[in-house]
């Protein structure tokens, strides 16, 4: 779909140091968003900057048709997002893309990397509509960074959550590989338990996970190890947003064991961690 | 509203109106169906197929630069074969031209998809693409070599009946002389100009941004150049012309009609707006009707009175 | 803050740090003096001179593209007599490397222009312009032929001890071969680009913009384009490179080092930001020292590795 | 001078449909500034739309420090002009170019057509200073636009003017140059006798002209048949606003009778009418 969404409200969020920005827009894009899927954003007016810029639903409200971004400054364009006042309108493309699977059953266990937590929020409140167990291990950079990306709505909504920071100044000190080393290590029993007994499905594990591509890279194998399914949303520069350029691509492992290219924003964001060849060179 | 005639004077190659969407903007027609209505295109190019597929080169494949874009997919495609039996019957049901793009390696290569892609009466023209600057043999080597374009035209022409389009690559000291080799290789019909080739770094990693370190250049950043090449291909050949390059609403495209264009292919500004081949279309039909034509046809090559 | 070694590496050339302002886009000096410091600057090149004065083109000179500027100014300049006469003296004043911008439409032209230029002092350099696209005659036909190009360098060469630059233009098909030409010709710099060949019409008037029909283009659209050619040269010749097309900001001006440019030189960004040489001085002297490089020229064709 | 002015104002003018815009900034530009300068304006953000707009200085106020700019909206960057808003900074190189000559005796004859009103404000407001009686002749399209254009201001300071609309919908119908024979038949006997005693400079009538270049041609060769000297400012497309692209120049007929350009934003804007070869095909 390609909108004009009102503006309303885009404000600066947290340490402003950390540039980071939460954006709320009324119109039709929340009837249909899924958690996961992304809208690309016309940034400004002219030819330059060129491209639309992809964002993540990190919030549907479809009683209010709204939709809540959050988003980093992290060049010209998402500067030019921040001087969209109140009111005024944006053109979106979306809601676009191949979103988290939502579970009914079970426990899901959500891995973000820094700000690879905004997509998945739209997921914790979906996933809080039903009967799924969440947890989630986070890892960022400080204290600083998690005071001003949202924790303190994810304690509000009594989240069970736990947290790592490089310099240890909140939660455990180092990465989130760590929390979830310790995480896997003391369920193992249980995890073994369920896994024996899959068809037993809710008690089933699943895993969904945002972040640096390292991050994903590492999660994935450590959680498929331990058998857990795991979902991962990939990141990539992208032109059209729709596929039709073949711009954003990651390759992949398809079912009969050859190499694949699939896209990002219409095949993704979101693909299964077992399928994504991490380290591709050809 | 005087009913204008849109329908442009392409050798051979019947449209509606003259607005196309460009190879490799395009995918495969799919992705743009939930937006407008594809009859709506005069045509629509589907991505560049090679003999056999291909997985395209690593990413990253884009880099925005300043009202540009460059890209370095490297011809990702299915192949011909997956081509023919996956792709090409979507296509059929879109009601609309179908060119088919297509890019070798050899001269075999060209005279084979030109062979099995002939035989299919959903396919309205082929556009042989001897320009792509992201693939390291073959390309755009053909296309920068008034000899070795000429040659695979005429290789080209001797395999098809339908209407052959050379679609050149401005990457070359002298666009004319490309022009005319492909004319006497027999093309209807020219089509230009495919990317400018460019790079860009990142100053962090202090390496090129794009996985293939050079790719091509699109959108508004190379209008101006296109439109130079539309007009000096026009007064050196007398094929009809399909401008493109940068071309993002209909003021562009009455540009490049005057320029010589007598058809219109939009490529990057899909990404931006996906309307636009719509709101050219439209455009074009108030500028013909607010002047006093009757037909599109009038306007070609005015700039050059 | 470390002192950073600004100089850059410039067979004979001596400048104080690596930022020079281009050839037409600096008058002769004297209108950018009331921003700031002439002496600042690592050079300055000046409006490029003919053997006798010209006119030059017609208005409307200049069109707006987006991220670009097409310009048609056709070299008009007092002429080689009177620029030695009035314009050099005053240049000298401006305590910083001048160098001199030369077109000619014979070779005859360039022997004499190098030998009368030869004589003074307060010349750095001369630019031999094998590349202006505003000229029917001469400039960029010289400059998009290998063998010419290599002739023009070697009459300039047997006629100056000076630094030689050629500048070459990007309106070619391999601009490595063009590279190679003037490196043999006896060229101790090269520096790219001039503008690319392109047009603009007007759609009210059905008329190119310019009154003489084509011009060049420069500005942040050309930047890919530029880059790539630095990043082709370097790899093709030994010759130290003079980088520019579109540079705008210090960000700009390290992708043109990292590419291999020794020097970079700004032209369009002036008329938007006079300050802009300024600012790349500087930033490039925090991103040597944010990176612990003790001088500018160990970034030089970093992104090579 | 580069810098950055304050925006004190920025507000449409007049009937919506003729998009006439004023402009008030606060800065450094006022105390130099002189009629008939112009100053050079960035009217966006990014690389698109690149150059900066040339817009004539049409109000000067030394002692708030304010410069006061009409524009109407021709394309991209006039409207991108339209969106700044009151304290908003606008970077602004100037004042440019070189004036008119402000007359201190004698009468002063202004000829406008269309929006070129706008920098003969400024010269208006520096020979209200002076003994210096002022006549205006002012073509434009209809009453709408007068209204729109800032008449009403011209009246409050009862300034002597005549007016032509091509419809008639406001003082005579048709051209300026109409208004000006009129005007030159008579006067043509205090001209007469004024143009012989040349030296009694109190009597010496000057004009100055604004306006699109058929306009200003056409009312030069008037003027200098009735031996009048008029000044014209002319508008050529502009880079960079300084002289150091001769982008924007003009032909002249220099004293040797010799061919020359003149650059029109560091020679000009303000031109002695006489030199201007208006025809020029070379
Ligand atoms: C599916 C998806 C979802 C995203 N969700 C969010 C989100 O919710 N919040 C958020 O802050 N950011 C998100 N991003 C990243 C965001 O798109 C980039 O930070 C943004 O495009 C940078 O643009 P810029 O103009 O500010 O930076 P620039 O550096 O000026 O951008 C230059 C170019 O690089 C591209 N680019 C730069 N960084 C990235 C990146 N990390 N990913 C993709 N393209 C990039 C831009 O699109 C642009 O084409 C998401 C990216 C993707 C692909
Ligand atoms: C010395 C001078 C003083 C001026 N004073 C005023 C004024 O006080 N009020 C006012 O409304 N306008 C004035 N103009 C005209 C004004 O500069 C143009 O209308 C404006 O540049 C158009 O820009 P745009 O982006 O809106 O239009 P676009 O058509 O998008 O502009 C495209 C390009 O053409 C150039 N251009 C278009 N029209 C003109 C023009 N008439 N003159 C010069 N360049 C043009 C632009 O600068 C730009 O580079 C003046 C022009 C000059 C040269
Ligand atoms: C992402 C992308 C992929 C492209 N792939 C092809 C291709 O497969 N074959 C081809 O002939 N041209 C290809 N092109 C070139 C376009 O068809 C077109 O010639 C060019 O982009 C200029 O037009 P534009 O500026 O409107 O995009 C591609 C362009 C882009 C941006
Ligand atoms: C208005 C204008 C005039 C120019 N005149 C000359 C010239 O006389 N000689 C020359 O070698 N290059 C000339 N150039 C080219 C510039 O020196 C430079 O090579 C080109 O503009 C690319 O750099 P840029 O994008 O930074 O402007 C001119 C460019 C412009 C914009
Ligand atoms: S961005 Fe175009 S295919 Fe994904
Ligand atoms: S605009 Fe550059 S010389 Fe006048």
């Amino acid at each position: 779909m390609l909108c004009e969404e009102k503006v309303v409200e885009n404000k600066l969020i947290g340490h402003p140091a950390l540039h980071l920005y939460k954006l709320v827009l009324n119109g039709q894009i929340a009837q249909t968003a899924e958690p996961g899927q992304f809208v690309h954003v016309k940034v400004g007016q002219t030819h330059d900057p060129l491209l639309r810029r992809p964002i993540s639903i990190a919030g549907i409200d479809r009683k209010r048709g709204e939709i809540t971004l959050y988003y980093r400054v992290a060049g010209r364009g998402t500067d030019l997002l921040t001087r969209l006042k109140e009111n005024e309108t944006l053109s979106i493309l979306g809601p676009l893309g191949t979103g988290f699977t939502i579970p009914q059953k079970g426990e899901l266990l959500l891995l973000a990397g820094g700000i690879g937590i905004f997509p998945l929020f739209s997921l914790i409140q979906a996933v809080e509509q039903t009967k799924v167990k969440i947890k989630l291990l986070w890892g960022g950079e400080n204290r600083r960074f998690f005071e001003s990306a949202g924790l303190e709505e994810l304690r509000r909504i009594a989240l069970d959550y736990e947290v790592s920071t490089l310099d240890g100044s909140l939660g455990t000190e180092g990465l989130i590989t760590a929390l979830l080393q310790d995480y896997l290590a003391r369920n193992s029993r249980t995890l073994k338990f369920a896994c024996d007994f899959q068809m037993q499905d809710q008690h089933i594990l699943r895993a969904a996970a945002c972040g640096p591509k390292g991050m994903l890279k590492a999660v994935t194998s450590m959680c498929l190890q331990e058998s857990i399914p795991i979902e991962v949303s990939l990141e990539e520069r992208m032109a059209c947003g729709v596929g039709a350029c073949l711009g954003c691509v990651c390759t992949v492992r398809g079912e009969s064991g050859n190499v694949q290219r699939k896209r990002v924003c219409k095949d993704g964001p979101v693909f299964n961690g077992g399928e994504v060849i991490w380290d591709e060179e050809n | 509203m005087k009913k204008i005639d849109l329908t442009p004077q392409l050798t051979g190659l019947k449209l509606k109106n003259p607005v196309i969407v460009s190879s490799g903007t395009y995918g495969f027609g799919e992705e743009y169906v939930s937006y407008y209505d594809s009859s709506l295109l005069g045509g629509l190019t589907v991505k560049g197929i090679t003999p056999l597929p291909r997985l395209g080169n690593p990413v990253p494949r884009l880099a925005e630069t300043p009202s540009g874009l460059l890209n370095s997919v490297g011809l990702e495609n299915p192949g011909l074969e997956e081509f023919l039996r996956s792709y090409l019957p979507k296509l059929e049901k879109l009601n609309t031209a179908v060119i088919v793009n297509i890019s070798g390696f050899s001269l075999d290569d060209y005279a084979q998809m030109v062979s099995s892609l002939s035989g299919n009466s959903c396919i309205s023209a082929l556009e042989v693409n001897i320009s792509c600057p992201n693939i390291k043999h073959g390309g755009m080597a053909f296309g920068t070599n008034p000899h070795s374009a000429e040659e695979v035209i005429a290789v080209a022409r001797k395999h098809t009946g339908l209407p052959l389009i050379a679609k050149l690559s401005p990457n070359v000291t002298d666009i004319s002389e490309m022009a005319k080799a492909v004319a006497s290789g027999g093309a209807d019909i020219i089509s230009l100009i495919n990317t400018l080739l460019g790079m860009s770094i990142d100053i962090r990693t202090q390496k090129p941004v794009l996985a293939n370190t050079m790719g091509g250049l699109s959108g508004p950043a190379v209008r101006p150049v296109a439109l130079r090449m539309v007009y000096q291909v026009y007064q050196a050949v007398k094929l009809p012309i399909i401008g493109m390059g940068g071309i993002s609403n209909w003021q562009d495209a009455v540009e490049f009609m005057l320029a010589g264009a007598a058809a219109v292919s939009v490529g990057t500004a899909n990404f931006v707006n996906p309307m636009t081949p719509l709101e050219i279309i439209s455009g074009l039909e108030e500028y013909c009707e607010q002047r006093g034509y009757s037909s599109v046809r009038e306007i070609v090559g005015l700039a050059h009175r």
